[in-house]
């Protein structure tokens, strides 16, 4: 067998452009047919695993603040556009740092230039220090390097019709139905074993485990679901993969809304919620209660970060005293999407214990996403996973650039800002033990004000047939989805 | 006959504008927008402004209405916000996938509710009457995505027979009808029992005429007074039902193509709400209002073929 | 009368189910048909006219009707005993029908041209080509005219008049033995009913058959007839020849529905109405049947049911009445 | 001579309709092309023809049931067709009008009560005991029991519902009823005891009738006056005795020729009209009836006769009687 | 008996139309299906035995048992006391967008048909607009871009509804404007209104109530659809619809989740359709003597 039927729990791609997507359903497909200049080894997220991957060795200078990356050479983009040069690599740059063309410029805010040195030499140089320079230019996101041909050639259709240096080249889509690519014959590190994968899209999970368990797909997207997880220990011939990273889930509280512009009663939500009840709900295999306000696992989570502990007599105490004998009502929109929503009906049980009535408005995914982003929700349910360096979560979540109705918005839902200046002292520390000391206390002040109730992480959950080989152990991907290489093979 | 079709073609295009209107309507009414959707969660506000910029969001409605109806009315749907490929393509790649199990799901039901419903009337009250109204009673009563949910547990993961992904490729005829047996038997069933019904109730309307009275008295056999005499009267209100219910069927096919997963124009609509992929849904519903429009033709042409009275020199 | 009659009815009795009860819409009706005679069957709506020529045709309602007694023999053959397929072979072939509403009794879907070519190919077994020259025979005969243009017509092109030509054309065309006309003019405007009834008494000559004529004009009766049966809530009250009917009407009740007719031809005198209705089927009284309605009602009449009795003067006319009546049974001279 | 009471002129009555299928024509159905009459108090002033001669279409547009295209009804004088909407309303009450068909003419969800005390309480005619000792009265008038007005049409047979008809017609005490063919439905027996009713009401109530029927024999039981229609004209009018006795125009002696009469010896007399009514919707050139008319001369197919008094109030429309005139 | 008495009301065709109804066994049976299971809903609040809200996360999943006599769902709820109180939401909804449907359809079919000519065109163009949408299609769009609310359910549902009883109030409103009592209550100049709304409608209403009931089913199906694409009423407020579609999540799992309230809309359809089936039997004159 050489060709690998795989399954997401999505309904559709959004987009096969890795500049211009950050959906959860398109980060795995986009990791099979990108490279960037370095990569995560395959199955790991340690960020001391990064190794070259476009680029064979890089230096930098004494300042970190120029840095030069030599190319590997002869690596053919897929199809007819030629080798990799440093001006394809100056381009993609260039193009993921520009908010015209990408969803993650931010992420490269610090670079001042980027310069072909030489067809095979390329260097960047940054305004400030950056908590991980080889972070953003892993394949991940706007750290993939596209090909400059193909993406002026192709205009619009770059979007839909991709062109990377991975294993696996596009080579059908079909919509709402499935991404097919085939195995890149010229990939640098050898001719995959696979000669073709299609990817397909099943949003139900019931439809994509009965396709499973009918033969018809190979690779299926889990539920994170403890039930989920034992039926497919059961199912005869079928490895499970369960890794990193965790998606964290936070109820960011707005901080500009009555009541909970009141931290007694931010703190009171803090206490009424119950994380190992949630746990429960889900599984203790696939989730896993929140340890701080930023990821477990990530460089600079506080490990012994002192979250509130579930007590609801201090809940009600708190709202008391804050003046909410009787209790209160928040409301929060909700989207229907069935992973989110079921998490919340459990918290809306919780929360309803302490005398806070949580009133749902649900709306589909993309209104939710319009709604919370337009500041109307007193309390809005976000889970994601992240670069595993706390900067990146603390700068999105807690930051007040990040604050939901700025034009430099990103997802800074509670209005905090309690943490602006350990923030941004951390990103620019170059000692790494000042660095954890000042994320701790950005950590500790968000935890304090009640920003945000971290909840619980879940991760990812795959499964695939056992003569089916990745080629490496799985412990963990960026992608969120495992990692196909040229060795990944049916044995 | 071809100035006829042309004719009501264009009387059917106020109806088409003012679907245009409504649907263009609805789509900016709804909080969201496909901006949202192509950067993901973690874009920043910059460059969702710029890609709205892109898309021509950031223009007065009227504007975008005026760019649109200009558009349509020259016969172009545009691009998918999303994909970026124009309407008509990928409508075009899912069209036969739906037609396919439209007209299977059509046979099935003509086929087999005709003889069912005519078999039922001549039998009245006798077991085969209440066989065939026990079987269109539970077509009638199943919600079709619960019916699926069954035919898959049992005829693809208990007998194997279909497989639970029937996008079969157009290429190949064989698994092509694999994959179709099983939703086109879902919305069969529905169509069935609506025929199946008509069916009897219009013949034994019929039957009771005078003229099958005079076929009688001139000593047709009982059988060619059914076939010859009956029928082709009692099939007038069954092409009623048919041309209704085949936007029924149309609609109902979302829940076969969701749970089948198949392509398909549901499947398509569906993905472009939830992506708000406006320019996606405002050609689907012109491409929906125009199917209707032509059943609505067939429906009529058909009467025509069925009833002499209709057409007239 | 020395000839066999080609239909002899008699005893004939065709109950119908109302509520799970049989009742009889039709009781002891018997009659006889020479060749080239017409009988008239006239009585008011419901008297059971056509059940009677429906009996006949074995097309009483399956299910919800059924002959309970009585003998049919046409040609000398009993048609009660056979069996639907035996019968089919006999409808349209020994002994054919025409219906009263034109407008209903053509197939609309079917072209005027086969409608009258099918029973041939059924009952002659006849080709389609062949099929096709002897109805357009028909057609001329019945005078449609440009009758071979319009052959492939469908009834909905035909007018009134034309689509009962076209009945008759199917009725005659494997010329049969008898031909019932259940009110083939009653939807007819007068001028095209004349222009139609002089069509029929035309083929009737030269086909030879008997026929049946149902009507409640006696208006029709007299310009058609050679016997009248007169009929009132199932059962024949009286038969005589035409001239005797309207010379001689000797039933109260055939001799009020003389009465209530205006004429066009001379002022009418006084019209007399008869009063009340006529009983339902589910509930006919004991006695005699019309006594409620009455002006001659004696005691004896509510007492027991009037038998069919020849008047002693005259051997063709028989009368079912107490007062009236002559002093033979009927049933008895025969 | 008494007055008159209403008095028709040129009514006018064009119908457009679309038919056709695939391709839809339009076409002009021309059912009234003018025609006039008047009735007297008390009179009852017959319309016969063949079906589709704009009979039905005669009564209903004098009524405004159907707007007539133009023309005048002058009811005691006064303008019927121009009447405004409440004077309009007043005069309805003056002009009724009783159907053929006993099973379409009343409505099967309203008991009789209901059906006759209704036009009482529109109008507002007195208290809810006036009105019902009227209904009552009513129903003694037509000869119906009392214990009617509780029941629903369907529990009556033909003639009975008949009655009902007229007995609405009735409630509002109107002066003239226009009666299309109110007995063709009905059995002889039950025909004849409707006529007795009828003309009752003309005697006691001194009723004005127009008297639309296909029977000439109920015609010439009931009218004294009659005029015969062809393809939407009058083509001859008089008194009915004369008209049936000694017509003048082709169609109407053919008319009467073939009305069957209860009598085997008239057999012989049957003469026979050939060809069929022809159409509304394109009459034939000339006189209408020309082609089917056993005198007809060139004039004939040309041009069409004039409606000309030929005697004391009697017209004919026919160029056999004009060298008469 | 000299008083008469006009409002004292016999047995009309109403009832001989019950009648006619009741005798027939499957109407029987129909009507008690739909009668029991509207009862439930409507009684849900008492007799339901559990809170529908409720949650046992430790009891989640659980296949029936005497506790929990249909089992649980994923978070511990009561099945029963969902598909009971579900009921409710889900009735509620289909009833209503169908009152309210027959209600402007009728008043839209009765009126259009009645005055006749452009109007009517008019109109009735505008109700091929509505049908050019398929109805399940009409429906996700509405509940899509207002948002699921219980409201615009009953709006979307509803509004699928108008054009089809517009049309079937039409159809008789045309036939029946001809029939002679129609023309007698103009002569006797009663008003337009008056005749509509005396005359024409109790004659067209029992097409449009058979239709109702038929259409009925439809909407619930409708509902269900919707809730199972996820457009339905909000959570965790349970329908019928939404239940079967959070079990199917776990069909492989816990199939109880789903086929239990499938059984729930099973009953009432099949009841429905029973009825309606008894009902159109009963007004077609066709097939009234047995
Ligand atoms: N299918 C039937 N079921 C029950 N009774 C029936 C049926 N057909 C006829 N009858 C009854 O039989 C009786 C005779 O009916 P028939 O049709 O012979 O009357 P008719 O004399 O032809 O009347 P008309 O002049 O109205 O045609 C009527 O009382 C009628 O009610
Ligand atoms: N509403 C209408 N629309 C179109 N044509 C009509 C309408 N009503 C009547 N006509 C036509 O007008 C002509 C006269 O009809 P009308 O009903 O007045 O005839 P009639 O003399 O009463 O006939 P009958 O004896 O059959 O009742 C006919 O050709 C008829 O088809
Ligand atoms: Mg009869
Ligand atoms: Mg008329
Ligand atoms: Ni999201």
């Amino acid at each position: 067998q050489k060709v690998l039927n795989a399954a997401m729990g999505a309904a559709d791609l959004g987009s096969l452009d890795p500049h211009r997507t950050a959906s959860t359903q398109d980060k795995a497909i986009i990791g099979w047919m990108f490279n960037g200049l370095v990569r995560f080894k395959p199955g790991s997220l340690n960020p001391a695993d990064i190794e070259p991957d476009l680029a064979e060795r890089w230096e930098s200078s004494a300042d970190k603040k120029t840095w030069k990356f030599f190319l590997r050479k002869g690596v053919k983009f897929h199809g007819a556009y030629g080798e990799v040069t440093a001006e394809d690599v100056v381009f993609s740059i260039q193009r993921a740092s520009n908010p015209q063309t990408s969803a993650f410029s931010s992420d490269f805010r610090a670079i001042e230039s980027v310069a072909a040195l030489d067809p095979y030499t390329v260097e960047v140089k940054f305004k400030e220090n950056v908590p991980s320079v080889l972070g953003i230019f892993t394949n991940f996101q706007g750290g993939n390097i596209v090909s400059k041909k193909a993406v002026e050639a192709l205009g619009e259709e770059f979007r839909s019709k991709a062109v990377g240096t991975g294993p696996f080249a596009y080579s059908e889509y079909q919509r709402n139905q499935a991404v097919t690519l085939v195995a890149h014959a010229d990939y640098f590190r050898g001719k995959p074993k696979l000669d073709k994968v299609v990817y397909r899209y099943i949003p139900s999970d019931a439809s994509r485990d009965l396709a499973y368990t009918n033969g018809e797909v190979d690779l299926i997207y889990g539920r994170a679901d403890q039930r989920w997880v034992e039926r497919m220990k059961s199912q005869p011939k079928t490895v499970l993969q369960i890794f990193g990273p965790g998606e964290l889930g936070h109820l960011h509280l707005n901080m500009t809304k009555k009541p909970l512009d009141d931290v007694r009663v931010r703190q009171a939500i803090a206490h009424a919620v119950d994380r190992d009840q949630l746990v429960k709900f889900r599984g203790a295999s696939v989730f896993r209660p929140a340890v701080s306000v930023v990821p477990e696992g990530y460089l600079g989570t506080d490990a012994n970060a002192p979250l509130p502990k579930h007590d609801l007599a201090k809940a009600k105490a708190l709202l008391a005293e804050a003046g909410h004998k009787d209790g209160i009502t928040i409301k929060a929109v909700q989207t229907s999407q069935p992973s989110m929503l079921t998490v919340m009906e459990v918290v809306q049980a919780q929360l309803k214990r302490a005398g806070i009535n949580l009133v749902f408005d649900v709306v589909d995914h993309p209104t939710f996403h319009a709604q919370i982003r337009k500041d109307v929700s007193d309390l809005v349910y976000y889970s994601s996973a992240r670069f595993p360096i706390a900067d990146q979560h603390l700068t999105q979540y807690f930051h007040s650039r990040s604050i939901v109705g700025t034009p430099t918005a990103v997802t800074n839902f509670s209005h905090c800002k309690v943490a602006d200046a350990e923030i941004d002292a951390a990103r620019i520390e170059t000692d790494p033990a000042k660095q954890l000391e000042l994320w701790k206390t950005a950590q500790l002040k968000v935890i304090e004000a009640a920003c945000a109730v971290a909840l619980v992480a879940n991760t990812q959950v795959w499964a695939h047939r056992d003569n089916f080989d990745l080629g490496y152990e799985l412990k963990g991907s960026l992608s969120l989805g495992p990692m196909l290489t040229e060795n990944s093979t049916f044995k | 006959m071809i100035g006829f079709i042309l004719k009501r073609l264009l009387v059917a295009l106020p109806t088409l504008l003012a679907v245009l209107t409504i649907v263009f309507l609805f789509v900016r009414v709804a909080p969201g927008d496909p901006a949202m959707v192509i950067l993901g969660d973690s874009a920043s506000q910059e460059a969702l402004e710029a890609l709205r910029q892109q898309l021509g969001l950031n223009k007065s409605l009227l504007a975008q209405y005026v760019d649109f109806m200009l558009m349509v009315l020259s016969g172009d749907l545009g691009k998918s916000m999303l994909s970026g490929r124009p309407i008509l393509d990928e409508v075009a790649e899912v069209l036969p996938y739906t037609i396919e199990l439209t007209v299977a799901s059509l046979v099935i039901g003509v086929v087999v509710g005709v003889p069912l419903g005519i078999v039922s009337a001549r039998r009245r009250n006798g077991w085969a009457d209440y066989a065939a109204r026990m079987i269109s009673l539970i077509g009638l009563s199943f919600p079709a995505f619960v019916s699926a949910v069954l035919l898959l547990l049992v005829f693809a993961i208990q007998l194997r027979w279909f497989p639970v992904i029937s996008s079969a490729a157009m290429a190949d005829p064989v698994e092509r009808l694999r994959s179709l047996a099983l939703p086109a038997f879902n919305l069969g069933l529905i169509m069935l029992a609506y025929i199946t019904r008509v069916t009897r109730s219009s013949m034994l309307g019929v039957m009771s005429e005078d003229y099958i009275r005079t076929a009688r008295a001139k000593g047709v056999p009982g059988r060619m007074v059914v076939w010859r005499h009956a029928l082709r009267n009692a099939l007038i209100p069954v092409v009623t039902v048919v041309g209704l219910y085949l936007g029924v069927l149309i609609g109902n096919s979302v829940l076969s193509e969701i749970v089948f997963n198949r392509p398909g124009l549901g499947k398509l609509i569906v993905g472009a709400l939830n992506q708000r992929d406006y320019t996606m849904l405002q050609g689907l519903m012109v491409i929906y209002a125009f199917i209707i429009v032509l059943c609505n033709l067939l429906t009529d042409m058909t009467y025509g073929f069925i009833d002499p009275r209709v057409k007239r020199q | 009368m020395s000839e066999a009659p080609v239909l002899e009815v008699s005893g004939l009795t065709t109950e119908f189910r109302i509520h799970g009860q049989w009742h009889a819409a039709i009781r002891g009706v018997s009659f006889k048909l020479a060749r080239g005679e017409t009988l008239a069957i006239v009585g008011e709506s419901g008297c059971g006219k056509s059940i009677t020529a429906l009996s006949v045709m074995g097309l009483v309602p399956p299910g919800a009707g059924r002959i309970a007694g009585g003998r049919i023999l046409l040609e000398g053959r009993d048609l009660v005993p056979l069996s639907e397929p035996e019968m089919e072979k006999v409808r349209g072939n020994r002994v054919s029908m025409i219906f009263q509403e034109p407008m209903t009794s053509l197939n609309p879907v079917l072209t005027v041209g086969f409608q009258v070519a099918e029973s041939l190919h059924y009952h002659r077994g006849l080709g389609r080509a062949e099929a096709r020259k002897t109805a357009l025979a028909l057609f001329e005969q019945v005078k449609i005219p440009s009758a071979a243009r319009r052959f492939d017509d469908y009834p909905h092109q035909f007018s009134g008049g034309m689509r009962q030509r076209v009945m008759i054309a199917m009725a005659l065309a494997c010329n049969p033995a008898v031909l019932l006309a259940d009110e083939p003019t009653t939807a007819l405007d007068v001028t095209i009913q004349a222009q139609v009834l002089a069509l029929l008494a035309e083929v009737r000559e030269s086909y030879g058959m008997a026929m049946v004529f149902i009507t409640h004009n006696l208006g029709v009766v007299a310009s058609i007839a050679d016997r009248v049966m007169v009929m009132y809530a199932g059962e024949v009250v009286e038969t005589a020849p035409i001239d005797a009917v309207f010379a001689r009407p000797t039933h109260p009740y055939t001799e009020a529905l003389l009465r209530s007719i205006p004429r066009v031809d001379r002022n009418t005198m006084e019209l007399q109405a008869i009063g009340g209705q006529v009983p339902a089927i589910s509930a006919m009284p004991s006695g005699c049947r019309f006594a409620d309605r009455c002006a001659l009602v004696e005691p004896r009449c509510r007492a027991a049911d009037p038998p069919l009795t020849l008047l002693p003067d005259d051997p063709t006319h028989q009368v079912r009445c107490w007062v009236r009546g002559g002093t033979v049974a009927a049933e008895a001279v025969q | 001579m008494t007055a008159t009471l209403l008095e028709v002129t040129d009514l006018h009555k064009t119908f457009t309709v679309r038919r056709g299928f695939p391709r839809t024509e339009t076409v002009h159905v021309k059912a009234l092309a003018g025609i006039s009459f008047s009735i007297s108090e008390g009179e009852a002033f017959g319309l016969v023809g063949e079906s589709g001669c704009g009979k039905s279409t005669a009564g209903r547009a004098l009524l405004r049931l159907i707007e007539p295209d133009g023309g005048e009804v002058l009811y005691r004088g006064e303008n019927f067709l121009t009447a405004p909407g409440q004077r309009l309303r007043q005069l309805r009450q003056k002009l009724q009008i009783v159907f053929q068909d006993p099973f379409a003419s009343l409505n099967p969800r309203r008991t009789v009560g209901q059906t006759l005390a209704e036009p009482m309480q529109v109008h507002k005619l007195g208290s809810r005991e006036a009105i019902e000792a009227r209904v009552a009265a009513v129903l003694d008038e037509v000869g119906l029991p009392r214990t009617a007005i509780e029941k629903y049409p369907h529990e009556f047979s033909g003639g009975q519902r008949q009655r009902i008809g007229i007995a609405r017609a009735l409630v509002l005490e109107p002066e003239l009823i226009v009666a299309d063919e109110p007995v063709s439905a009905l059995d002889v027996s039950i025909q004849a005891q409707i006529l007795l009713l009828l003309d009752g009401l003309k005697v006691r109530r001194g009723l004005s009738f127009l008297f639309i029927s296909h029977d000439l024999g109920v015609v010439r039981h009931f009218c004294k006056r009659v005029a015969v229609m062809y393809l939407g004209r009058i083509v001859e009018d008089g008194p009915t005795e004369q008209i049936f006795d000694e017509p003048l125009h082709p169609y109407t002696r053919a008319l009467r020729d073939a009305s069957p009469v209860p009598d085997p010896r008239a057999k012989v007399t049957m003469a026979r009209l050939e060809g069929e009514v022809a159409s509304a919707i394109n009459p034939p050139t000339g006189c209408h009836f020309h082609p089917r008319c056993p005198h007809a001369m060139d004039r004939c197919r040309v041009e069409y006769p004039k409606l000309r008094a030929v005697a004391p109030g009697r017209r004919v429309a026919c160029h056999l009687h004009d060298q008469a005139a | 008996m000299t008083a008469v008495h006009m409002t004292t009301r016999r047995p009309g065709a109403l009832a001989l139309f019950w009648g006619r109804a009741r005798r027939n066994k499957a109407t029987a049976i129909g009507a008690t299906l739909v009668l029991i299971m509207v009862a439930s809903a409507i009684l849900a609040p008492w007799i339901s035995p559990h809170d529908p809200l409720e949650q046992d996360i430790i009891a989640r999943l659980e296949p029936p048992s005497e506790t929990y006599w249909l089992g649980t769902d994923p978070y511990g709820r009561d099945i029963l006391s969902r598909i009971l109180w579900g009921g409710r939401v889900s009735l509620f909804v289909s009833t209503s967008a169908v009152l309210i449907a027959m209600v402007v359809g009728s008043a839209i079919g009765i009126i259009s048909g009645y005055v006749g000519g452009r109007f009517d065109r008019v109109t009735m163009a505008g109700m091929d607009v509505l049908l050019s949408f398929p109805s399940l299609i009409m429906g996700l769009l509405v509940v899509a871009m207002l948002g699921p609310s219980v409201v615009n359910l009953i709006l979307a549902i509803g509004l699928t509804a108008v054009a089809p009883f517009a049309r079937i109030a039409r159809a008789p409103t045309l036939v029946i404007k001809e029939r002679e009592f129609v023309e007698a209550g103009r002569a006797m100049g009663f008003s337009h209104g008056r005749i509509m709304g005396i005359h024409i409608l109790p004659n067209v209403a029992s097409e449009v109530m058979v239709m109702g009931s038929l259409w009925l089913a439809t909407a619930i199906r409708t509902e269900a659809s919707l809730s199972f694409i996820g457009l339905g009423v909000r959570p965790p407020t349970p329908t019928w619809g939404s239940m079967i579609r959070e079990g199917f999540e776990n069909i492989l799992d816990a199939p109880w989740l789903s086929i239990f309230p499938s059984i729930a809309i099973l009953i009432v359809m099949l009841g429905l359709n029973l009825l309606g089936d008894g009902l159109r039997d009963a007004t077609d004159p066709r097939l009234r003597h047995e």
